[in-house]
């Protein structure tokens, strides 16, 4: 074979991780706006203190122990992402919704929000010395096989598609099947009438942010455990994420789907076009969201439309 | 000190002014038409990019013939080369053009950055009229997006990362006080910008335009095309922002597609929320707030102010900046949530007056 | 009424919003097993006073007494539990659940399988069109489907008590009446009282057992629906409703 | 340690002083005329240098109490991982002329103004107006040639100095101007930089590198000089705000692949920290980036690189040579470093170094302008920078401002008993168009 064919792989299977980290960051995103109508641009925040939370880990536990500290790290960062996600919706998005704020007020507090987590955690990193502006999980990942010295898969790629997939079935399988997702779906469907109906809307609001904080972070920590992770590295792929969780169709499916077509459009698009045409790599987050413009434009719902997931349509 | 002070209130309101008109132009499409423009930093980019170009490459054609010199470019346009930028450094010192010159192209790229806003503005409403609410928001950001990166890693038209700086301003070329002058000028734009917009808003077509943010079916009910009103919304609306561009590149004399990313929309939509959504006088008052909040939370500012920060905390500054902002959005959404001046039906006394003066004419 | 208590009972109940008063010392019964329905000209507060016995508006005096407790304080979520139900005016279904999921989330607090399966049962037997739709997105129903299931979900915690908030506004008249037609069957086959506000007041009048006309925030005038009917000060009252 | 510093910088300043006293002297002759009376030969005692100072402080300048230092620098948009680290190098410097200051009991300090310029041009202009409104005549900064050509204009106008501790693209060259430049510009590195790679038997490179002023700029240097050369370049230019390389590093293997990944293959790898990180990390795990010969610029010699083992080992294992533009190690290279560490927690990175001597030069021109006015100071400025070794060596300007030195030391990744570290192994001689190696 020759590097081309190589080369193409490589683009192929880092596409593969590339979205799939795409997709498992637009999981939580997906959640919240489901249950929530927010379009939450705090999320970017929650993935990097959740990738600073599970380096912090490594000040408990002894890197030798990498099984340990793996563990450790997703700990750390979910139960951080948890919680700062949380914190978020109670001192500024349930008020705002009691109130009957409408989207794009929520959305622009969700900047506020934002705006206040990546500045105080940069502004600490800065301030303490700098070794924290750049952080990196102690354990790195490895090559699992590899084709041609060129295109390999590794620990990371397992880590992010098992986890994107396994994620986005269960959440669906939530939402779908189960007493508590069902009345995620209706507190997000008619808040007023779920609270009649006995559903605790409080605390199914409390739940969904606590789970999509930790599913934020725990992409953060996969993050981390692939790429070096710095206070704006959160903010940087955002609109990435917005952009799966769009493409998507705000569905736990079509996430998966989108993440995974916007990370093969840019890695595998993006190398045929610099290899054959020489048009420079820098273009290539252009050819993702040129990817998300058109496929909006020719389905304006997203890839999959939500109802099209839980039922048959009226026929 | 009184020096110092007016300098920064110099600065103060030409950002001002410049952040007013995108507001403005904002809330005309979000406020009054309930269209989410989130692309609303490409318009003024695009504004930017026309009026830089434009205004160098004319200037430097002039310039380099009453010179002698010849500029040879290879792959780039030859206002991105050094012998341009010394070409414009002698146009400014060296009298190598009239005022009158320089302000006839200064002018002349003002109405391009306009009119190339507002195409962009007609093209953007392709998807205006396919999407609603946020997947729209994020196909105009996505096509913000796509426009900057390009233009940054691409030397046409505004020299790619470089940028192209050092466009001679008609204010230096006449002698005058070039901040000064532009802050003047930047009122006034503004002035005149705000007078249309709130005729514009309070008109028959400013009606419809609610109607169709209101009720799309009804406002078809009554006769109105809910695609052709968007259309012109976003046309005009994106006319505004590449004004807004083309003052923020007089007044920097540079032009760099870095500086058109999505915070700086976010900026301004934040301006409208706190200012209050559907008031043009509200939107005034937000981007008053957002520019003072982002020039005056500075070292210098502050110390020009006779505030002298502790070193400790002049070193955080930089991140307290934005930490403030982010609670000021925050404070002034959970307190204030319809914005500092909530929408209403406007008939504040200087429209009136305003009115009544425009109207004898 | 017997010596039994009736099922709901309302002593001076003064409700509105924030401290906007809108009801004024309303008292007002509904005995077991009854349909009372509750007229009055636009604006008068039937539809406060119906939120005020459930708990959604506020509670500014008075008490609200179901089968003989006071449940004044009750949060609407804990008077759901103990058998009392409302369908509001508007938004009374999860339009982005499917029928089934609606009648499920109905039943939310019913944490016997078993029962859920027999409340679905009886709401299919009383509206039997929701029957084929199971699996279609709420918000897909025609107007008149979304009330049926709107009052299906009220009925699948088997409540004692039905609170019905105009259920057929801004249906067309012919549907709304066929729906008011089978909210007896409602009675019959769930066994349940029933308090309804309605503006096709003749014929609520007609089908309820008994009647209150509430003009301003205060009852007028009560008696059985055919009584109240015949009375000739509310005739121009009734046919100014019913246009 | 805090006596060294001291002495350091009296020493420094003693030079500076010196060479002001000549340059009063012969004004009218050749400006750039070494300085008669400097002390370099023989150690001056800490005492009578600082009699000295003491005495010229004392003779009364024109010098304000509170003496600003505009610091133009990014500290996020970009430059939120480097950018506080090069604001650190300036600060340091600031803070050992004040203990200085306040040894010889000067009235007056050196206040560092400090402001973040988001790595926009545009914003770089609002912070610049505002410092010139504020009575700032010299600024240490922007960082980024974008920004400073954005300012360019500007501060020729308003007459302030500035001093970019990082820039080196072509953009911002300008002949007699009040930009200063630090760091040697680009047009020197990299033609040096393809020289040494041809002189080592590499007649294919592929290029990986930043696609911004200062990446873009070296990578076209390099690749012009080595075309000329007969030999054969790719490039690959990439976006240092994507979140990922991966992609980039993929088309690197397949064109080194392409090359043949033969003893006339190599790579030149042109990155900043996260960047570099990442680029290296994801090519220490392809097999082809393992087989050819890696060169890198200035900003690969950076302590972190050689921090992480596995980077370590690889840059070791592909026999990474890097460039950079300094003469030898000196003794004030070590000081700082020391400082550095002792203030910060951790070794400084590549452009901190010449943050720290922007910052020294900027303050040095002020003594020895003798007042605080930015036309003054752009004046003694190049004569200041001439006889100045700051930790980056010597600082002798062009023509147009910038830093002109033109040998490059040459360094590699060697094992220690602790890690891993980065050695001087050699030096590039411009004169010579040689590498002397300094063992065999």
């Amino acid at each position: 074979m020759s590097a081309v064919l190589y080369g193409v792989l490589a683009a192929f299977f880092n596409g593969l991780l590339v979205g799939s980290l795409y997709g498992l960051m637009a999981l939580g995103l997906t959640l919240i706006y489901r249950v929530t109508k927010i379009p939450n641009f705090a999320f970017a925040e929650y993935i990097t203190y959740g990738a600073y939370a599970a380096v912090a880990a490594s000040f408990v536990i002894d890197p030798v122990n990498s099984a340990a500290l793996l563990v450790a790290g997703i700990l750390f960062a979910t139960s951080a992402g948890a919680v700062i996600a949380l914190a978020s919706d109670e001192l500024v998005f349930k008020p705002l919704w009691r109130r009957g704020s409408e989207v794009l007020q929520l959305l622009v507090a969700s900047i506020g929000v934002g705006l206040v987590l990546r500045y105080s955690l940069l502004g600490a990193a800065a301030l303490t010395g700098g070794k924290y502006l750049e952080v990196r999980f102690p354990v790195t990942y490895q090559t699992v096989f590899s084709v041609g010295g060129l295109a390999s898969i590794t620990t990371a790629h397992l880590l992010a598609i098992t986890s994107m997939v396994l994620f986005a079935i269960v959440l669906h399988l939530l939402f779908t099947r189960t007493r508590l997702g069902k009345a995620m779906r209706a507190t997000a469907s008619n808040p007023t009438l779920a609270q009649i109906t006995g559903i605790n809307v409080i605390l199914v609001r409390r739940i969904t942010w606590l789970m999509a904080g930790a599913l934020a972070s725990f992409a953060g920590f996969t993050y981390s455990y692939y790429n070096p992770v710095n206070p704006e590295s959160g903010w940087i792929t955002l609109l990435w994420i917005f952009s799966a969780a769009i493409m998507g169709g705000f569905t736990f499916y079509g996430v998966l789907l989108s993440g995974l077509l916007l990370g093969i459009a840019e890695n595998v698009v993006g190398f045929l076009a610099n290899y054959y045409l020489g048009i420079g790599s820098e273009y290539n987050p252009v050819i993702a969201l040129v990817t998300l413009v058109t496929v909006l434009m020719v389905r304006p719902e997203g890839l999959i439309r939500m109802e099209s997931l839980v039922v048959a349509r009226r026929v | 000190m009184v020096e110092a002070v007016s300098g920064i209130l110099v600065q103060y309101l030409i950002l001002f002014a410049a952040y007013a008109i995108m507001s403005l132009s904002f809330n005309m499409e979000y406020g009054f038409g309930g269209i989410p423009n989130f692309g609303k930093v490409l318009f003024v980019g695009l504004g930017a990019y026309t009026f830089g170009a434009l205004a160098a490459w004319i200037t430097l054609g002039i310039g380099t013939s009453r010179l002698g010199l010849e500029i040879v470019a290879e792959d780039e346009p030859a206002y991105c080369t050094g012998t341009a930028k010394y070409v414009f450094s002698q146009i400014v010192e060296g009298g190598v053009m009239t005022p009158l010159e320089i302000t006839g192209i200064t002018l002349l790229a003002v109405v391009a950055a306009i009119a190339v806003g507002a195409v962009g503005g007609v093209v953007a409403s392709y998807p205006a009229v396919r999407l609603r609410g946020d997947f729209l928001a994020i196909t105009l950001l996505a096509m913000g997006e796509i426009v900057r990166l390009i233009v940054y890693n691409s030397p046409w038209p505004v020299c790619a990362f470089d940028g192209l700086s050092g466009i001679p301003s008609p204010f230096s070329v006449m002698g005058l006080e070039h901040n000064i002058s532009v802050a003047v000028v930047s009122l006034a734009t503004l002035a005149a910008v705000y007078i249309f917009v709130s005729r514009a808003t309070n008109s028959p077509w400013g009606r419809a335009l609610k109607a169709v943010r209101d009720n799309e079916i009804a406002a078809m009910v009554y006769g109105y095309n809910p695609a052709r009103i968007r259309l012109q919304a976003l046309a005009v609306g994106s006319g505004l922002a590449g004004l807004a561009g083309a003052l923020l590149v007089i007044y920097s004399g540079n032009v760099n597609a870095i500086s058109f990313k999505p915070d700086k929309t976010f900026e301004v939509i934040a301006a409208v929320m706190l200012g209050g959504s559907a008031n043009n006088l509200g939107a005034l008052l937000g981007a008053a707030i957002v520019a003072g909040l982002l020039v005056f939370l500075n070292v210098s500012s502050l110390r020009a102010l006779g505030i002298d920060l502790p070193a400790s905390v002049g070193q955080a500054l930089p991140y307290m900046k934005f930490t403030i902002i982010g609670l000021t959005i925050i404070l002034v959404l959970l307190y204030r949530p319809q914005g500092v001046l909530p929408e209403k039906p406007l008939k504040t006394p200087l429209i009136e007056w305003l009115k009544r003066k425009l109207g004898r004419k | 009424m017997g010596s039994a208590p009736p099922v709901l009972e309302t002593l001076g109940l003064t409700g509105g919003y924030g401290k906007n008063v809108i009801v004024e010392g309303v008292n007002i019964s509904v005995g077991e097993g009854e349909v009372v329905a509750l007229v009055g000209p636009n604006g008068s507060g039937k539809s406060t006073l119906l939120k005020s016995i459930y708990g959604v508006a506020t509670v500014l005096g008075g008490r609200v007494l179901f089968r003989g407790s006071d449940v004044t304080k009750l949060p609407p979520e804990r008077k759901t539990a103990i058998g009392m139900n409302y369908v509001p005016q508007t938004e009374n279904i999860f339009p982005d659940l499917t029928v089934r999921e609606n009648l499920e989330m109905g039943a939310y607090l019913v944490r016997d399988e078993s029962l859920v399966r027999d409340s679905m049962e009886t709401v299919f037997s009383i509206f039997p069109q929701l029957r084929g739709f199971q699996n279609v997105l709420a918000g897909s129903l025609s107007g008149g489907q979304q009330r049926m299931l709107a009052v299906g979900r009220a009925l699948m915690t088997r409540p004692k008590l039905l609170l019905l908030d105009e259920p057929t506004a801004g249906l067309a008249p012919k549907i709304a009446l066929e729906l008011l037609d089978l909210l007896v069957n409602v009675r019959e086959e769930a066994g349940v009282s029933i308090l309804i506000v309605e503006q096709h007041a003749r014929r609520a009048l007609e089908l309820a057992d008994r009647g209150y006309v509430l003009v301003s925030g205060r009852i007028a005038a009560e008696g059985d629906g055919k009584s109240l009917l015949a009375r000739e000060d509310l005739q121009k009252l009734f046919l100014g409703i019913t246009g | 340690m805090a006596l060294d510093a001291r002495f350091l910088g009296v020493l420094v300043v003693a030079i500076v002083i010196a060479a002001l006293a000549g340059f009063m002297a012969g004004r009218a002759a050749a400006p750039e005329a070494p300085a008669p009376e400097a002390p370099a030969e023989g150690t001056p005692t800490v005492t009578t240098v600082t009699e000295t100072v003491t005495k010229y402080i004392r003779e009364g300048t024109a010098l304000p109490e509170e003496i600003q230092i505009g610091l133009a620098i990014a500290v996020s948009g970009g430059y939120a991982v480097d950018g506080p680290r090069r604001l650190n190098g300036a600060l340091l410097a600031i803070k050992e002329m004040n203990e200085l200051l306040e040894r010889v009991g000067a009235p007056f300090r050196f206040v560092p103004v400090h402001e973040d310029t988001r790595a926009s041009p545009e914003e770089a202009v609002n912070v610049i107006n505002r410092f010139i409104s504020q009575g700032i005549q010299v600024v240490v900064g922007p960082l980024s040639t974008s920004e400073t050509a954005a300012v360019l204009p500007i501060v020729n106008r308003e007459k302030v100095v500035v001093i970019s501790p990082s820039s080196t693209g072509q953009a911002a060259a300008q002949p007699d101007d009040y930009v200063f430049r630090a760091p040697p510009p680009d047009t020197r590195q990299g033609p040096a930089l393809a020289q040494i790679i041809k002189s080592l038997g590499y007649e294919k490179l592929v290029i990986i590198a930043r696609n911004d002023d200062y990446g873009k700029g070296l990578a076209n240097l390099v690749a012009d000089t080595l075309k000329q050369l007969g030999g054969s370049v790719e490039m690959i230019l990439y976006d240092p705000n994507k979140p990922d390389l991966t992609a980039e590093v993929n088309t690197l293997a397949v064109k080194v692949q392409d090359f043949g990944a033969d003893e006339k293959t190599a790579v030149l790898i042109i990155a900043f920290d996260t960047d570099g990180l990442q680029i290296l990390e994801k090519a220490s795990k392809i097999d082809v980036l393992n087989k050819v010969r890696w060169f890198g610029p200035d900003a690969l010699g950076r302590k972190t690189f050689v921090e992480r083992e596995d980077i370590a080992r690889f840059l070791l294992g592909v026999n990474f040579l890097g460039t950079k533009p300094a003469i030898a190690r000196n003794p004030v290279t070590e000081q700082f470093e020391k400082a550095y560490r002792e203030e910060y927690g951790e070794d400084p990175t590549p452009y901190a170094y010449y943050a720290y001597d922007a910052a020294w030069l900027a303050m040095l021109s002020v003594l020895a302008a003798g007042k605080y006015d930015g036309e003054a100071i752009k004046n003694v400025l190049p004569v200041v920078a001439f006889h100045f070794i700051g930790a980056t060596g010597h600082k002798i300007l062009d023509e147009n401002g910038d830093a002109a030195v033109a040998d490059y030391t040459l360094f590699a990744v060697v094992q220690t008993p602790d890690g891993f570290d980065f050695k001087d192994v050699g030096v590039w001689r411009s004169a010579t168009e040689q590498i002397v190696w300094f063992e065999s």
